[in-house]
């Protein structure tokens, strides 16, 4: 079974082969190794490899995995099977966090620099800066002042 | 003593304030918007009054709405809290109108240290010397003094308070960007786009008084509170005593605290801000008129309660002790755990905490407002609990934050856990040198690296196992029996397990 | 310091431990019977070890399997707990054998102390006095012995503790019956069914000492605790300090206490009994090798970690500190919240614990070992929780525990709630007017007669309109938004809600 | 709709009936009021009568109910409809808890007093004395030292 997680900046693709007796050969962006699985009776898992046995908690939450090894934790992200890497790239231009816009600061076919303010969204009490993730030229402003914005949406497009 | 009173906030404090409450055989009185219906603090309150939609505005910070559940429970008192409309004269005055006692300072008082450029001034009558600063509409005056002072410079909002809207200028062009912000937050958050400058004392500590008055001119300190670790001027990890105070340095800014206090007959809880730098001079910075974010580190180390305090004023008005008759013992720090993603500017997060363990230990307390399957809107203060640890020594302290941080899961929510662990393991925090600016001038960034490091593979594995088993939903985890002299699985991740950041 | 430990035990005091070495850096392996698996203690441990089936004969008291999970696991030292093997003087000494560290006193010292017949001469020949009694197997002999001391007596199991198999006798009739008992009992328990009687001291108070050794001939004490709440001899509610001590008398009994420890170069941590009569005489009546049930009490009036002394002198074999730089700080006061009916002759009940809420406060703490959804079983003690609050004097301090009680949700197992929270409420308990036998003599039958007071109708209609609901499973409990000056539904429970029993 | 409870050692009945717009008249032991019932988001049971509005909170396992009134805890049992009252009177012959028993003190036969100890049963490290409830003839023992018994098992029946 393959599966691909976005870690922070990363793309990465897990491959899981089941070796039968709850046994699995692991391959992560190419490398592989041999992992025990238990789940254990109050529902965690119990994870063994040559290196070891420790015992893992992992909470779903929509896309995002919520993983805790001993007291470390991480979160990782699920990208639905064939999802491009390049996506991502584009972060900056999407609304961070639900909010109210409260400030536009270029027009569509303005020149801009990269880490130029576009926008100011409004949220919990704290003011956050879209700025543009490159130069290029404002193409579609999809937001006006006072407007309320979900996380995600598409604030504005950049061409070039 | 109240026979009833209404706690018009919300999350942990809500709930700190219904403790004491209960302590004093008073019933306590909830408030919740549409947000929080059935929310912890609601839920352990004796009763809860609905009091508008989920937009702060319409709801914790509308005075009439608050002052009409408070009339309609039959509570005789409303505490406030902080935040929302802790620092809000109208809203002291409006309760105070509908014969009920508000639980604070007068509103003559609020109003006077509400405003940071009157307040300078009053520090400044009661001998307490303040930052150089300017305050004005005019971007242009403001720059030219900024120009006179000399970069950097901060901007405030005169009616400001928590950090929220401040803003750090290293040029004009910076200023003028800054002061701009500034107002719209201003205007957003207090009502009032007025901003003022101050000259950015650079490498300097955040030290804070606590000071309880009695309304009658007598005021007694709780000694002090160092809030130095501070990201985006908001604090993160306070702690009390500060390690950085001479006795002597002690004795002068308590006393000056106590000065300024008596001088306008304080009453109630209040908090003194102050600069300390380098250089050893102290700086009155603006009073808090209200229950402070940070109060359990100095409950920790006097023992004094300070809600109940704060309700012993205003019901007798009688302050809890001499001065005389407080000790302190041993040091107390704290963190907030805040749902924001520290990583990434900070960036504040929504959701569903879905699970949630909160640590023991026993010298820990932990002020949390939210339980496994709770909520974090985008409404509110994405603060979710305050933890907070005592002991012999400031050493020992931080050992068992720690500890209590690695015993610490909210899953659902990207959390700044990480980033507290990091900063309490840093050797800068562990020596205690560094200074208000620290975290962003030094620690961010290797911080940032450091999150940006590949999770290990067994996270990665962890995460795919548990879909292939049909369900990412593991419980509590705890790792299990290791064969003996196995291998730690962790010790690829010193920097992370071991000295952590820096080490 | 040690690198790993392993906690022979389970349940809150098994979590305790751990958090103490989770703030030292240590490793910590939980053991569990069949019936502890996935059971709060192996959660938040590094590491759990299964150890056998759910009889505690076959995992917790079980030598073997012990020692031999503390080799499997790698760990360098044996944390006992208390109850199961703590006070097992072949426990130490296989651990010792094993080549690992036991942290406790050493074998030799818990045989010596073990054996409450040989620890009253040791007290002797330390110059404490010592209750008039008699030991041996001929119940006859015991009977003349008792008729010469004058009943009543109490039996005793001669290898006991915790107050297991102790009975009161009254006359010649009861002292045979109960000897029967207590060998039967102790034969079980404790592995001996030797026996021994004690003249019963009445109206006495229950007074204990804690101390730590070094194991080099140097001992400190941290205190005593108060704990004549007991009913059948068990404690239910201990505080530190005893407000029935008069300064000279807490001088004299401290003092005996670091004799008799230095005597016999006692290593770790150990409690000495002892009896303070209506006259002011102390009497020792056993010490007990290890840490107390009630240790948070010393742990909050001194801010020493017991469990991180007990792991240092074991370590490095010295103690926390010289006893001039100890202080005490208020007044800390503990119930012991027990599965059991308090009304039925104290019955324990097993079950599943469906839904928890821990209280919280800011000066409370909670030592528990189990959460929503634990199930409590036969096997073992029924204790589920210890709560503690701490203030700066005992009346505070009571009125936080009572807050915190009332904060305290468990049900799906009847508990002593009702009965911790009435005992508190008594007048005689405010006033601290009360000896070991005070519960069983006056406060019992009031009680038992209270609990048979007819349920509110409202409670029957919750419970009947919950099951036409369709589920009754409603959650979490607050009172909801009250009309103003609306009558007190509780008013009419006044005896439970306002003075409680007695008022 | 009618229910039976146990309350101590008192048999109640209720009797509910709904009224519309979640309004009940309850009856109980005979005695009528009018309680309005919401259940609130979170699963908690608001019920205004004419003495104010409580939440109430019910929790069941198995016939128990934990009922939590503000600070106060109750514990009812649901009775099957229609059990007789007087089945608990016998208490006291029964095992009061899961245990094990380690000593019989009566033969079948014996006339014994109230209050007469008649079994020692040992659990959780405790023994608890059975006692006679009343004077009478053993009729049956339905017990024998190192058995382990069941909560509620008959141990020993009386005649006369």
């Amino acid at each position: 079974m393959k599966s691909v997680w976005r870690d922070g900046d990363r793309v990465r693709e897990v491959e899981l082969k089941s070796l039968g007796a709850a046994r699995y050969a692991v391959n992560i962006d190419g490398a592989t190794f041999e992992v025990a699985a238990e789940l254990t009776s109050d529902g965690r898992l119990r994870l063994t490899s040559d290196t070891g046995t420790t015992v893992a908690e992992v909470t779903a939450a929509g896309t995002q995995r919520f993983v805790r090894l001993g007291t470390l934790e991480f979160v990782l992200h699920r990208e639905a099977s064939g999802r491009r890497a390049g996506a991502a790239a584009q972060g900056g231009m999407e609304a961070p966090m639900p909010g109210v816009i409260t400030k536009v600061m270029v027009e569509v076919g303005a020149e801009v620099e990269k880490g130029q303010p576009l926008l100011a969204l409004e949220a919990m009490k704290m003011e956050h800066m879209i700025r543009a993730p490159r130069a290029g030229k404002i193409k579609r402003i999809a937001a006006s002042p006072g407007q309320m914005v979900q996380a995600g949406a598409v604030l504005v497009e950049l061409e070039g | 003593m109240f026979r009833k009173v209404l706690i018009a906030n919300r999350g942990e404090i809500a709930r700190r304030i219904a403790a004491t409450l209960r302590e004093l055989g008073v019933r306590s009185v909830a408030v919740y918007s549409e947000a929080d219906r059935g929310s912890l603090h609601t839920r352990i309150c004796d009763e809860a009054v609905f009091i508008g939609p989920a937009e702060a505005r319409e709801s914790y910070l509308n005075i009439r709405a608050v002052v009409e559940a408070a009339q309609q429970s039959g509570a005789d008192a409303v505490h406030p809290g902080f935040g929302f409309l802790a620092e809000n004269a109208a809203f002291a005055e409006a309760v105070e109108k509908a014969g009920l006692t508000f639980i604070g300072p007068t509103p003559a008082q609020i109003t006077a240290m509400g405003d940071k450029r009157e307040a300078r001034k009053i520090a400044e009558r009661a001998g307490v010397p303040i930052v150089p600063g300017a305050e004005g509409a005019d971007a242009d005056a403001l720059a030219r003094a900024a120009n006179a002072m000399g970069y950097p410079v901060i901007i405030k909002a005169a009616l400001g308070g928590g950090g929220k809207g401040m803003q750090t200028a290293r040029n004009e062009a910076e200023l003028r960007e800054g002061i701009e912000a500034a107002q719209r937050v201003a205007a957003s958050a207090f009502g009032d786009p007025s901003v003022y400058i101050e000259k950015l004392l650079e490498h300097a500590r955040h030290i804070e008084v606590q000071v309880l008055g009695d309304g009658h001119g007598r005021a007694l300190h709780l000694y002090e509170r160092d809030c130095t670790l501070q990201r985006r001027h908001q604090k993160v990890v306070e702690e009390a005593p500060s390690a950085s105070l001479t006795s002597d340095q002690r004795t002068v800014v308590t006393h000056a605290a106590v000065r300024l206090a008596e001088a306008v007959r304080y009453r109630g809880a209040g908090t003194i801000e102050t600069l300390l730098t380098r250089e050893g001079q102290v700086y009155f910075l603006e009073m808090n008129t209200r229950l402070q974010v940070e109060h359990p580190v100095t409950e920790l180390i006097t023992g004094i309660d300070l809600v109940r305090a704060q309700l012993e004023i205003a019901a007798t008005g009688k302050l809890p002790c001499e001065q005389h008759q407080l000790q302190r013992h041993g040091h107390a720090i704290e963190v907030r755990l805040y749902a924001e993603d520290a990583a990434k500017g900070f960036l504040p997060q929504v959701g569903t905490v879905s699970r949630v363990r909160w640590p023991y230990g026993p010298f820990v307390r932990v002020d949390h407002g939210i339980e496994s399957g709770d909520s974090v809107s985008i409404h509110y203060d994405p603060m979710l609990a305050k933890i907070i640890a005592h002991g012999p020594d400031r050493e020992t302290a931080i050992e068992r934050l720690l500890a209590a941080l690695d015993d610490t899961r909210v899953h659902g929510v990207v959390t700044n856990l990480p980033f507290l662990k990091a900063l309490l393991r840093a050797p800068e925090v562990r020596k205690g040198s560094y200074d208000t600016e620290w975290i962003e001038r030094e620690f961010l960034q290797p911080f940032a690296a450091l999150m940006q490091a590949p999770a290990p593979e067994l996270a990665l594995a962890a995460a795919a196992i548990a879909e292939a088993l049909g369900g990412s939903n593991a419980t509590v985890a705890a790792p299990g029996a290791a064969p003996a002299a196995a291998p730690d699985p962790f010790a690829a991740l010193g920097r992370w397990r071991q000295g952590g950041l820096g080490a």
